[in-house]
């Protein structure tokens, strides 16, 4: 099994998840987190002083997936998520040794 | 609990001597005439009912002023981890400056008939009857004691935002008493006492200097004494290269919006009666403050690119600062030059005289009020209208309205310094001014409050 | 719509009866000789602009105590999964009880002429002329009529302290609705109505009780009725041992400021007038809460080490529970005193007695409305000063009306615990009091509403 | 800064001369003759110092209304990416108009004789002085003025609930000065100006066009030039797909509550005397406010399960806005049901009628202040009771008033959708009118204001 | 060493953080996330417009292990977090290859 | 091509982002956590309650770099989020299989 991690814009957060929908995946795992890469941040002025927001907000999708789908998975979020500009992510994929579903017990595939 | 009685003994006596010496030393540089007093003064001694009404939500509007408003504009303004300390403190000098004012403050700046010291009377309200009236106004004293003390009560909490998220709380508190009968109660002496007839007492009133709601005694006193605090405590850990951004400027602009809605108490509460004076007070600081508003926007929005929320909002309340001693005494035409005037140069007071040397005054108390105040109050000079106040100013033919209105700035500018400056020194020497560098990294909520915003 | 007509009506009977046994049942145990009326009460029937605009101002300002001043400082003292639910319940009391009010309570409490029960007239306000002055006062009977729904609405509004985060919305709706017409409206007759001369109607009032602006009829009401409803609810699901922290005490500390604002209209209106009465209780207001923020904080430092902002929060609505029935009979030294005092008290009474017990009093209605009530009820009778109410109390040598105070207070007590109970006991029976636990657990918001704070 | 002089010299030009043509076409078909004066109209020419403190007062609560009320109200239903440029817009307006009021527009809606044409005194306030009385009115101009500004200020910080989230700010202030000038200031003339006597002078008023407090002037012609404005500026990015939901009602429950507090002195205050009239006022409002959210709130728990936060402030500010032209006529039965109507119409009006056309009214301004506005203003016509306003509706068997109410809603509807969309397409011709899709994906507060909350 | 990733019900974290401290888990770290699965999100109606929330709060726990304990450690995790509704979540298993103790530069299973 | 990912001490995080800079990093994601371990948290008290508050607030910080300065970032990251007092937190690597770059589709140490 793989967890692929994707770091996205937040406004394809629906999209990349609707995309996903038709490959089988039935969950995923969002968090909100601040990324810094090559596209630059804002500057906020407060009274004369300047604060270079170096992070941006970004999106990040964990999703545990059963190794046969992982690479259409990974095409499909990157399609989804594209918009060409600047900014739009990376995705990072790993391996997963175990994975459980709390509920029942149940695991590894099974789990997903 | 880290106030100790002896702590505090020890800090009242040289300070008070202080005081004494001082206004000795101004009594004989400034031996001026007596002149016209500043508020309107109705001859009759009969209660009106529509005046007290007036001052009754007057004082309502300016206790809204410091808590919520005040509280809210500063507290939207620092880091997350100090919104709690910050809204504490208004909430905190609030509470303080009713008893000290009840109990000392209030006799010390209305009664007593010295232009230089202040009175005795009235130590913890004693003798101020239900029925008695505010002499020359028609109201009940009770209900003049009261307006008064919300004065008294927002000036100290304008100051905490010159030192805001590195006072200790318990030193806060120390200062603010003894600043508030060492400073605070002398300065409104000097400018606003009268006698029952409406006849200044104080040395400044009776030199005529013109401050219809406080441009020295409120805003000039505070700011200085807050430029005078940012100096003594030092900056803020990690200025100016840390983001120190406002967390949340909604919090700031509601109380901005309730500063706005409390200062018309202010203003034409100002004119203890509910007659065309408060209805003219109103309107002029309404124009002042949207002029400046404009103008603050409008030269950031040429400097920087962008208006923002931050800097209408500053530009409303210096004009609003600008427009205080003014509001009694200038036609609405004045005020809206004056308000453009108080808009840009409140913005170079807080933007650029503050970088120009360096002091970490963090919420802009003097950039914005003392800046404005003095402007305000030389502005008042130019602007006055003889048809309204009764005293004309520059534009009307009276340049020695400025210079008379230059005396008043520089008075009060000297005694905040002098005075302030030693009392931080000395609570400094005894308890300390400065919360440990760990508790201002970890944040004032939780360090010294055990709370955080979750 | 989980609100049935049918369960309305169902508990509408029986719990009408008790409120005619319970009112008979009293008045033979007190059938007492009439004393002074409790409210000032100037002869004049001629309408006073001044009067009028003060009145009208106080309305607004006791509005805002509910909403947003309540809502606020409840709603940021609950989980945040629970804060839309609890703002919705001061929102909504608002409008039921204003319904409520114009369509029969406002009769009930302030016509008729038994001491015991309440009166019929003004149904739909039927019958209030649009110039109608509201005798004995100089003010038209349209402006009482809203003056004194404001307060009917605050009451109800206060109890929703004590069942936070657990009650289902619409057995609050019916359940406020009930508890206006059957304990709200029977007390304020007994301790407030009065004929157009101003004599006291109500057996409360002609027995002399002093309750200048709602200690018995508001809060200990409000107090006890709290009590009541968190002991027949249950705890809420984890308490004490989940993390139940205040949410964001931003909001509270907004919340308890515009409470503190807004009660000037609730004190000082409470004179009916803008004259030297208005002007004192309104002093006495300031000084009573400012004391009980700092007895309070003092209280918190020495035990738990730190000053914290819900303590000095507290503290301040303690103070101004307490000084609500005194405010028109105590002098501004009595008020320091009995502000002290109240702060010390609540701050058991929201610690110690609280956990003493272990009911779970959720925002503590009881720990601080009901004993600061209770606690200010009785001073009243201690503090009471003749110059300024007419009345003397135990230090003016008049040991007597403290008693009378006591009997003011029991009544109110049992009365209130003996109808709440049952109207809560027969909803819980017909439609239920408690949301499911998952509901609980999900949180007000979404489950009740269907809303979140994102 | 991106206001260029020219371009708003090229906007001003043709506007204007529509406005003159508009006004004299309307001459042609509506010379009826003159009916009694909207507003009370003593004779007494003596300043009544109780009155003054009750509009004093009440120019304090209407500001409130705007900012922090509507600015939060607004605020809290936005995206959390757009608040602070929310925010923003109701403060800017408040100063732009300010500025617009005392310049020009105080002078167009208030003074001249022509029935069509505004008048042009008093540019820049020249010419009143302080003591004069705002006649029939026993209260100082500057105090009327004053009181009337704050109109001037929420009307088009009403409009900009349609247009929320996609227009420049640039843009929205170049447009509202001109709103200011070419569409409020006619429309107050016509419904609102009077002699010295009371007697109207605007064709509208003088027709017998009942509105008490600015059914008309203020909400149905901000309704509809909202209604207007989103048309033009077409949908929000994503709309209706993507989540569009509220941030945080607790910012817009406040902001309701301010509004409904504020509204006193919008409704009340437009009696500009403090007798029973104004009290009547007050009582209606609050009735009929309560009625109206709880007539949608129940609407929305029986069709939507669930009764929400969103649904219970949004009926009563429809309440609110559908009492406003009828608080000077009616009585508190008919406000009940006044307010029950207009609970569940507009409800229709933000839900159902929306979702039908399929416009995005972001905020509902036409949903619920046009829409409310005109059901207001109907309802007035029929349930206008002699005895408060002097004029029978409907229900006493004057028919007719339904049919001058008619009249007047179509043609200040007409007059605004024409002039409004004029006034648009010269501004987005000229400068734009939307901020860029990048601008509005990354959202308003950071896009142009360089600012966000944190 | 293990890392081991648990997407829980926010409510049952003290349970968990409870259960693991007789294990000798030392440490862990916590983020508030959105899950997407199996159950489904609340509908939120605001004036007529339905959003449909399809994300639920939940809460990631992050904690690094030593292989010896990581079974025992995901059965108590399992059972501490279990509810037996839908939405309990899922367990995920990393492997690590260093760990370092940042105070002290200790490293791996010293610096667990 | 590794995943480091560090959990420090909030006010470290523009420290350590400049001091990563130099090596080459090019971009990294920071999440805001709590986290449990030796350092005790505050104790708030509320109306006599006491809420213990067992979580601290914490920076996730995750960056993928190439094998070859893996070694170099992550000792970078301990001298620049060091403090010397408990709670300074931890650095965990683990394995990346693959990398993408979203806007281009590039793929492992392109896609950094
Ligand atoms: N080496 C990295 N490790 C972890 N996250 C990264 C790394 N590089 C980029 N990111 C994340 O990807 C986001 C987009 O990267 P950026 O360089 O701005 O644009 P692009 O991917 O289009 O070149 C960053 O904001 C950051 O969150
Ligand atoms: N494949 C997955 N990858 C990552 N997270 C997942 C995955 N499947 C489920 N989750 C997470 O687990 C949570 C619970 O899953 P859900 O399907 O709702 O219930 P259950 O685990 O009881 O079947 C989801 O909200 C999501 O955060
Ligand atoms: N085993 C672990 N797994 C995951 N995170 C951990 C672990 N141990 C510690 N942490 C994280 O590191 C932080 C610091 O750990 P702590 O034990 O308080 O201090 P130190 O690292 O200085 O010994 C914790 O707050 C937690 O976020």
């Amino acid at each position: 099994m793989k967890l692929i991690m994707a770091i996205i814009k937040p406004f394809k957060l629906d999209e990349v998840r609707e995309a996903l929908m038709p490959l089988g995946v039935q969950g995923l795992t969002v968090s909100e987190v601040k990324g810094f890469g090559r596209q630059k941040g804002q500057t906020e002025i407060y009274r004369g002083a300047e604060y270079v927001v170096n992070f941006l907000p970004k999106v990040k999708i964990e999703v545990a997936v059963n190794d046969d789908i992982a690479d259409r998975v990974i095409e499909t979020i990157q399609t989804a998520a594209r918009t060409g500009k600047i900014g739009d992510g990376k995705i990072f994929v790993m391996e997963i040794q175990q994975a459980f579903r709390i509920r029942t017990g149940e695991s590894n595939a099974d789990a997903l | 609990m880290s106030i100790r009685l002896k702590d505090v003994l020890i800090a009242i006596g040289p300070a008070l001597g202080v005081t004494l010496l001082a206004s000795t030393g101004m009594a004989q540089e400034a031996a001026a005439p007596a002149a016209a007093a500043a508020a309107a003064a109705p001859a009759t001694p009969v209660l009106d009912t529509g005046a007290t009404a007036w001052m009754l939500t007057s004082t309502a509007l300016v206790l809204m002023m410091t808590i919520p408003g005040l509280a809210l504009f500063y507290g939207g303004m620092v880091r997350k981890k100090n919104v709690l300390g910050t809204l504490m403190q208004s909430f905190a000098i609030t509470c303080v400056v009713t008893v000290v004012w009840m109990a000392l403050t209030y006799g010390m700046a209305f009664t007593g008939s010295n232009p230089y010291l202040p009175g005795f009377d009235r130590i913890f309200l004693s003798g101020m009857g239900m029925n008695d009236l505010a002499l020359p106004n028609p109201v009940p004293e009770s209900v003049f004691m009261m307006f008064q003390m919300t004065f008294a009560i927002i000036t100290p909490a304008l100051i905490t935002g010159a030192f805001a998220d590195r006072m200790k709380f318990s030193s806060m508190l120390v200062f603010v008493t003894l600043w508030s009968i060492l400073v605070y109660a002398p300065i409104a002496h000097w400018v606003w006492a009268t006698d029952e007839k409406g006849n200044a007492i104080g040395f400044l009133g009776k030199l005529g200097v013109l401050d219809f709601a406080g441009g020295t005694v409120v805003h000039i006193n505070a700011g200085i004494a807050g430029l005078v605090s940012c100096l003594v405590l030092g900056k803020r850990k990690g200025y100016p290269n840390e983001n120190m951004a406002p967390h949340n400027l909604t919090l700031s602009l509601t109380g901005a919006s309730l500063l706005w809605v409390g200062w018309f108490g202010f203003n034409a509460g100002s004119a203890v009666a509910s007659n065309g004076r408060a209805g003219m007070a109103m309107a002029v600081t309404q124009i002042a403050t949207a002029a400046a508003a404009l103008s603050w926007m409008a030269a950031e929005w040429m400097i920087r690119k962008k208006p923002s929320v931050l800097g209408i909002i500053s530009g409303a309340v210096a004009g609003l600062v600008a427009v205080t001693p003014a509001s009694g005494f200038v036609d609405p035409k004045g005020a809206l030059i004056l308000g453009l005037i108080a808009g840009l140069v409140c913005y170079w007071g807080a933007t650029g005289l503050k970088h120009m040397f360096g002091y970490d005054d963090s919420l802009d108390a003097f950039g914005v009020h003392g800046v404005g105040g003095i402007v305000g109050a030389l502005l008042t000079g130019v602007f006055a209208v003889k048809a309204i106040g009764g005293t004309s100013g520059l534009l009307e033919g009276n340049p020695g309205q400025v210079v008379t209105q230059a005396i008043g700035v520089c008075t009060t500018m000297a005694y905040t310094a002098v005075v302030s400056f030693i009392l931080l020194k000395v609570i400094d020497a005894v308890m300390g001014l400065r919360v440990s560098p760990e508790e201002e990294r970890e944040g004032l909520d939780l360090a010294l409050h055990g709370e955080t915003v979750h």
